[in-house]
């Protein structure tokens, strides 16, 4: 017998009201009306109020120049020409950067502090406990300013720079370095990497298929960072090198030319991966916590070593509890990063939210464009994170 | 066979007591610190580095440090200038609250940390009158108190809240209201309605997605755009309310993990005892999933405890605010250092407690289960 | 109407810095202090009789004009410059000028410059969101130069970014260079270079359309330049009323004509801003002048008969 | 057996307790129940068994609602089973349910899982729901433990504090989905003793399970399930020494052999 | 049975197994384990029974030291067990075993659960590893249920997929913690005729179970644990015929009388 296409829906005998169905929707549709009703409402004051105050709104201040300079621009910027509208994408790409920098980071030493936490090694734990309750107890704000008034005090003046092979050079404006800049027949290096990727995809299912076949394991990891280096360097130098460096020199107070590392950022990004790791390093130990005891005893039982067993058994059903919060901390990085302003790190807040606002007095428009940008970028890691989530989550009864 | 050997019907063997285990400071040592070569080195580098990184800061906040005066010029020596802090305390405190009034913010602080004392004592007795007090007394005497204008006590605007006892009103605020409003939302995403969900699940991410800077000054200095003319509303209230659905987004993203985690069997079980929806999700779901994420909750306590600083934005001076207020006082420049070292170090107290107890928690409540 | 607004509620809503030496900073007794908050005071004296019906709005440099411009606040007194774009564009009216300053640079000692002009690629510290940071960039433009800006958006991180020589020159309103430069490790390492490069002239805001508002802060200004100028201060002011020493102090002072009322004020709205606040000098002195760990000469906000800028308009 | 004979007229009550017609159920596309037609008097025991997977705790699962069906309906004590919450809970308290996997609450104590639902189902006052659990858990020899919590426990003491949590709800029917599958014999013995003891007191039951004795003595009808269909269905005497169908005397052979 | 004569000679091998001697182990303060002491020889059956509570499961869980013992020694396969990870890892490599609650992988398939072992750990290819496991899973009977996920089975299938996972490893002494316990007679049957064909294979087994017939049929010895001591060890014949302590009396008598 096929199972029916509809099931065959067994109305309660009972009142209407109790009917689930009947119920459910009358709660949705009530909910609906309501969020509805409360956005509308407070639309309608916005437009009124602003007419009533005479405050001009609209977005052509986008269009207009900005007059000031930025410290650390991702794309083409100037102070003399760029727009408003280009300040903002500027803050934009800054705050991606360090975001990004951060969440790796942030998520590399949260699970080492975590599974620190948990080692049989007292030590070990203890350094790992002592790590969360400082890092996670004082505000960031102070923690930012700590690195970056640490890092600058321990780096040079830029005439004492620390300099290697005469290109790069680090003091306390920053780490100055060579700046590539493409020459024809540049192109086959990137061509080359491209080449790279598809040939480690290649090569982790040939590894997987070998495995299969005689139980050989390749180190596949290894391989693929030396074909990932290994071959766009070699293209690099057989195309004879088709790069020009444009090499920092000092003149006058700093160096021109180069590209260079701002120490706005490397602090910014020390202190809100070592921040976010406590907290990740927490939602780590109890997610590992959270798996049942007996799930290890079976894996000891067939004789998994340690490490195979965190990382088969116990990683994979401890993502349950430890993908939600991630998220959370994730987010809560990203929109940390506006703490940059204490710093003078040119981030989405500090450029756009903060001096273009105050130029412009456009507080709606700014302010909306932020808090949208904010969160279309929260929207999609949490979009990333539930996607995963779900595939996570345990098939049952 | 040792067990054949035995007389068949007094074969019983005594419960022995367990072995004693070894113990004394060098044993400590040797397991703990140097159980291996490279334990030894770890042990060994740590307790240098402890050494090289903590007795110049010793020396500094301590040893060399200036503690008594009434002003910059009774800082002589080459330490910290706790002066600074010492002119600054009631303030630190009290806030702007005016001075003669502050014995009201007294009776509720100390009411306050006798409540907590009493509810994190395992061993006083009154558990639930206390947190019956805790949660319904203590804000209904700290609303009276705080604020006034009735029973003959004058009002206290909020905007003359400040200090400490500000920070604390939004942390506690925020906490109480946060972890119920997360709860709900962590039940509402996992409804089977789509429609309850839908709502949930736009709820948490929306405020999971904004920054709330951004909220609290929407809700601070845009707020007077977007409702009716003349409508009036507290501002610490718009912070208390900003700050709660924000973080109640949190919690609930932290509940949720919780209860992912939870076999379906025990909601099974509870069904099948006849409890309802809600009955099984207080008494069978809900303590063991918050239970399992107790180092999430207190993730988002401690955040929020730190991010009452945000208040800055609509004008509210919290611990941290108020003393880099202070140290913009002509008659202060140039102690930031003792300033962000002082406020670290009250936030760091508060947090750390916190965090102490979830521990503690999270031991006493280990029923020891294996599955 | 504000004033309306204001006397029904009793109090005066004031938006002041959160933050800044000799402009408004909170004391040990927790009391906001300085000449903006001075300002505010003044304006409540001359509405309520009473300096202290006021209420303080901190707020961030970035909320503002914002906060003035959705009535969250009546009165803006936060060393604001009064510039074009902000006088006509943003809702706001300047009420007049309770500081002159200028934009100025302070330079490390050992680099050895001597003027603004041989800074050519040096990194500059600068407060984001202000007037400053703009008058920065259009100043090494003019003069055809390139620099680095590093933006704080504290006055405190700035001056620290600057000591520990992260930049080479820090820039701010010259009233506040001083007295970052008193904050620095070593003070003697830095000096202030002569030039001006802008004009920052600072003062209290309203919103636009409300004439009778923003004439009540413009005359409470004239008011205590004016008191100044005849030498009526707040102790001396009780005696001076009794025996007004010319007609124009009679009438200031409420003992003659209604000025007060025409404005909807009362007759003695001035005597009540010197007796409660002082004369524009008073508070000059008290907040950022001699009286002051800042110690700011009077230089342009001298009155303009000691060669100054302050000039009162005359109650007549 | 010493009982049989005092075994109520099963058959003599007017209204059946559970009701089962036509009942079909499908996970995905896989038919686990199959046209299910059953009716348990009041008072009556009756013991499913079957191979491994043939569907007999879906089936009792169906009864309380646990997983809901697509198709057939079920009445108990003459309440029929729709999709209203109320009636689902109205249901689920006349009918006790000990699970193959125990489900414990493992953050109460023993007797706390005992006391959860007649204090907050049935509203008795603690005292008294504490002295009636008290009195089931001596029953199956526990009520030492009963201050521990069950990760303390061992298997068998486990599914003894199940079998008393359920009875603790003075159910009208208990469903036992194979609740002497931990226990050693002496154990087993004593659980049956008093499954017994309850059937005695008129109530009704289902129980899986292949403990063939139990089923021997104690049932009233014996039920033999295989892929999802009710193959026989007959009262133990009949069900063990005449079977009808070719697969029930497999099943049976197996048992007999080992 | 037919294949009680295939037995080998078990106790003609030259070293044992398993060695115990005077293994202590202590709960806190409660003596779990007294006194044991236990030679099991190559190729050896042994099945552990007593009542519930008496130290069965914590018995064979230190053999493969998922417990920590206090006193005694325990030598597996020659290597004597101490707190060297890597010697345990070793022991465990010839140790399989089932467990009482199967604690299979429920984020796994149940093809995977089986694989896991002797792809990570005996570095079998996976064509090979996934061939070998079809085959144990065949061999219970649930080959069909390959792909499905341990929540989607019956209890019976998923101790079944926890028996295949455990045979998987090809270990030389199985650990059987009550593996037949929520399966019907005709799959103990099957299950424990696998077992019975290891054991002509030459593997090793400790077997915690109140299946008596198994243990009449299959064992070489039973050994009959109360309150942490092994009070009765004996061939199956003597042990059910003429106990000698009044305790198994006892406990023999529960399991005739019902
Ligand atoms: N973590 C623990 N703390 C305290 N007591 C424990 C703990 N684990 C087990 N016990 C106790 O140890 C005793 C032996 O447990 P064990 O699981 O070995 O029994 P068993 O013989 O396998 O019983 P069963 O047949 O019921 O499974 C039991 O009385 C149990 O209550
Ligand atoms: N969620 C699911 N998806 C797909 N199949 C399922 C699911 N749950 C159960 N099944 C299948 O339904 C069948 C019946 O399961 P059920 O638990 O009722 O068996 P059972 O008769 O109780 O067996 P046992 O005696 O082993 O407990 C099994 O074949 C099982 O694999
Ligand atoms: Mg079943
Ligand atoms: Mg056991």
């Amino acid at each position: 017998m096929l199972r029916p296409s509809v099931s065959i829906p067994r109305r309660g005998r009972g009142p209407l009201w109790r009917d689930p169905a009947v119920r459910a929707l009358f709660f949705q549709v009530m909910l609906l009306a309501m969020v509805l009703g409360a956005i509308g409402f407070l639309i309608h004051n916005t437009m009124t109020n602003l007419d009533a105050r005479g405050i001009r709104t609209g977005f052509e201040f986008l269009d207009h120049r900005a007059g000031f300079p930025v410290s650390q621009t991702l794309i083409d910027y100037s102070s003399n020409t760029s727009t408003y509208g280009r300040t903002f994408l500027v803050g934009l790409a800054n705050t991606l950067l360090v975001s990004a920098l951060g969440i790796v980071a942030a998520t590399i030493i949260g699970f080492l502090v975590g599974l620190a936490r948990l080692s049989p090694n007292w030590l070990l734990a203890r350094l790992a406990g002592v790590y969360v309750e400082i890092f996670r107890n004082i505000p960031l704000l102070l923690q930012i300013l700590f690195w970056y008034f640490a890092v600058l005090r321990t780096l040079p003046s830029p005439r004492q720079s620390l300099s290697l092979l005469d290109s790069f050079y680090l003091n306390v404006r920053g780490l100055i370095m060579p700046a590539p800049e493409a020459q024809a027949g540049f192109m086959a290096t990137p061509l080359a990497l491209a080449a790279a990727v598809v040939g480690v995809i290649a090569l982790a299912i040939i590894a997987r298929r070998r495995q299969a076949a005689t139980g050989q394991q390749w180190p596949v990891l290894p391989l693929s960072l030396l074909l990932l280096i290994g071959l766009p360097l070699a293209t690099f130098w057989m195309t004879g090198a088709p790069l020009e460096w444009s090499t920092p020199e000092l003149s006058g107070f700093n160096f021109r030319g180069g590209m260079q590392v701002l120490p706005e950022l490397v602090a910014l990004w020390l202190a809100l991966s070592i921040y976010t790791a406590a907290f990740i390093a927490e939602i780590v130990r109890s997610g590992i916590q959270s798996v049942p005891h007996g799930q290890t005893e079976a894996a000891r039982s067939l004789s998994l070593p340690g490490r195979l067993t965190m990382r088969r058994i116990v990683i994979p059903q401890a993502m349950r509890v430890m993908v939600p919060q991630v998220t959370s901390q994730y987010l809560n990085l990203i929109k940390n990063s506006s703490l940059a302003t204490a710093i003078g790190y040119p981030d989405l807040v500090a450029v756009f939210a903060g001096t273009t606002l105050n130029q412009t007095g456009q507080a709606i428009e700014v302010m909306t464009m932020t808090m949208l940008v904010y969160l279309s970028i929260s929207l999609i890691v949490s979009a990333l994170m539930n996607l995963y989530n779900a595939r996570m989550s345990l098939k049952e009864r | 066979m040792s067990a054949i050997a035995r007389d068949t019907d007094e074969m019983l063997i005594a419960s022995r007591p367990p072995p004693t285990p070894q113990g004394g400071v060098m044993y400590w040592l040797r397991t703990r610190l140097f159980s291996g070569p490279v334990n030894s080195v770890v042990s060994i580098v740590t307790l240098l580095l402890i050494v090289r990184l903590v007795w110049p800061v010793i020396d500094w906040a301590l040893i060399q440090a200036d503690w008594v005066g009434s002003s910059r010029a009774d800082c002589t020596s080459d330490g910290a200038c706790w002066v600074f802090i010492s002119t600054r305390w009631s303030q630190i405190v009290y806030g702007f609250y005016p001075l003669t009034e502050r014995w009201r913010v007294d009776i509720v602080l100390g009411l306050f940390f006798t409540l907590i004392v009493w509810l994190v004592m395992p061993r006083l007795p009154g558990k639930r009158a206390a947190a019956l007090m805790a949660l319904v007394g203590l804000p209904i005497i700290a609303w009276v108190l705080l604020l006034g204008g009735m029973f003959g006590l004058p009002h206290v605007p909020t905007r003359a809240w400040g200090g400490l006892m500000l920070t604390l009103t939004i942390a506690a605020v925020g906490i109480v209201g946060s972890l119920p409003l997360g709860v709900v939302l962590a039940l509402g995403r996992r409804s089977k309605m789509p429609l309850v969900r839908a709502i949930c699940v736009i709820f948490i991410e929306f405020w999971r997605g904004v920054p709330l800077i951004t909220v609290l000054f929407m809700s601070s200095v845009m707020l007077p755009l977007f409702v009716p003319a003349n409508v009036e509303f507290d501002k610490l209230l718009r912070a208390l309310i900003g700050i709660m659905l924000f973080w109640s987004a949190y919690m609930a993203e932290v509940v949720r993990s919780g209860l992912q985690a939870i076999d379906k069997g025990q909601g099974e079980a509870g069904a099948a005892l006849g409890l309802g929806y809600w009955l099984r999700m207080r008494l069978i779901i809900l303590p063991q999933a918050l239970k399992l994420v107790i180092p999430g909750i207190v993730n988002t306590f401690i955040a929020l405890f730190k991010d009452t600083s945000l208040v800055l934005i609509i004008g509210l001076f919290d611990v941290l605010s108020i003393i880099q207020a202070g140290l913009t006082n002509s008659d202060w420049l140039g102690f930031a250092i003792e300033g962000y070292v002082f406020a670290a170090l009250v936030f760091w107290v508060f947090c750390f407690g916190m965090s102490r107890y979830s521990q503690h928690l999270e031991r006493r409540l280990d029923t020891g289960h294996q599955h | 109407a504000t004033l309306d607004d204001v006397k029904s509620r009793g109090q005066l809503r004031c938006g002041v810095s959160d933050g800044l030496a000799g402009f408004s900073s909170p004391n040990a007794q927790g009391q906001w202090q300085g000449i903006d908050v001075d300002f505010c005071r003044a304006v409540a004296a001359a509405v309520f009789g009473d300096p202290d019906k006021v209420s303080f709005a901190a707020l961030t440099a970035k909320e503002r004009f914002t906060a003035l411009q959705s009535g969250e606040v009546d009165l803006l007194s936060r060393n604001s410059t009064w510039t074009a774009s902000r006088d006509n564009a943003m809702g706001l009216t300047f009420a007049g000028v309770t500081f002159y300053d200028g934009q100025g640079m302070m330079v490390r000692k050992d680099l050895g410059v001597s003027s603004a002009k041989e800074l050519d690629g040096a990194s500059v510290c600068v407060i984001s969101g202000t007037t400053t940071e703009l008058n920065l960039a259009d100043y090494f433009r003019a003069n055809d130069m390139d620099y680095n800006g590093v933006s704080f958006d504290e006055t405190d991180q700035s001056a620290a970014g600057f000591d520990s020589g992260r930049c080479d020159v820090l820039t701010s309103d010259s009233s506040q260079l001083a007295a970052l430069r008193l904050q620095l490790a070593d003070p003697e390492s830095a000096v202030i270079l002569p030039e001006r490069i802008s004009k920052e002239p600072l003062g209290p805001a309203v919103r636009q359309g409300d004439e009778q508002w923003m004439k009540v802060v413009r005359w409470t200004l004239y008011a205590m330049l004016n008191a100044e100028e005849s030498g009526i201060n707040s102790d001396n002011i009780d005696e001076m009323r009794d025996s007004p020493k010319t007609p124009d102090d009679a009438r200031l002072l409420g003992r003659d004509g209604n000025f007060g009322e025409q404005m909807g004020l009362s007759n003695d709205w001035a005597y009540n801003i010197i007796k409660g606040v002082g004369n524009y000098g008073e508070i000059f002195e008290r907040n950022v002048g001699m009286d002051s760990p800042l110690t700011l000469e009077r230089g342009e906000n001298a009155l303009w008969n000691d060669g100054g800028l302050q000039y009162g308009m005359p109650v007549r | 057996m010493s009982d049989t004979q005092h075994r109520p007229a099963a058959t003599g009550e007017a209204t059946p307790m559970v009701t089962i017609s036509r009942l079909n159920k499908w996970y995905g596309d896989f038919h686990v129940l199959r046209d299910i037609d059953l009716s348990v008097a009041r008072g009556e025991r009756i013991v499913i068994c079957g191979p491994s997977g043939s569907g007999k705790s879906t089936l009792i699962r169906c009864i309380n609602h646990l997983e809901a069906h697509q198709q057939g309906e079920i009445v108990v004590n003459g309440i029929p089973m729709t999709n209203d919450v109320k009636r689902i809970e109205q249901i689920r308290r006349n009918v006790g349910m000990v699970f193959q996997h125990f489900n414990l609450f493992p953050h109460l104590t023993v007797l706390e899982n005992c006391c959860l639902s007649p204090i907050w189902v049935q509203k008795k006052p603690r005292r008294e729901a504490e002295k009636s659990a008290m009195e089931y858990l001596e029953r199956v020899r526990i009520a030492n433990q009963a201050h521990k919590y069950p990760g303390q426990l061992s298997g068998g003491q486990q599914q003894r504090v199940a079998i008393a949590r359920a009875l603790c709800m003075h159910p009208e029917v208990m469903l036992f989905d194979e609740p002497t599958s931990a226990l050693d014999p002496e154990m087993i013995k004593e659980v049956l003793d008093v499954m017994i003891e309850l059937a005695h007191e008129g109530m009704t039951m289902l129980c899986v399970t292949h403990e063939m004795g139990f089923a021997r003595t104690v049932a009233d009808r014996v039920i033999f399930m295989d892929e999802g269909q009710i193959v026989e269905s007959a009262p133990p005497e009949t069900f063990f020494n005449e079977p009808r169908s070719s697969r029930t005397r497999e099943f049976l052979g197996q048992i007999l052999g080992h």
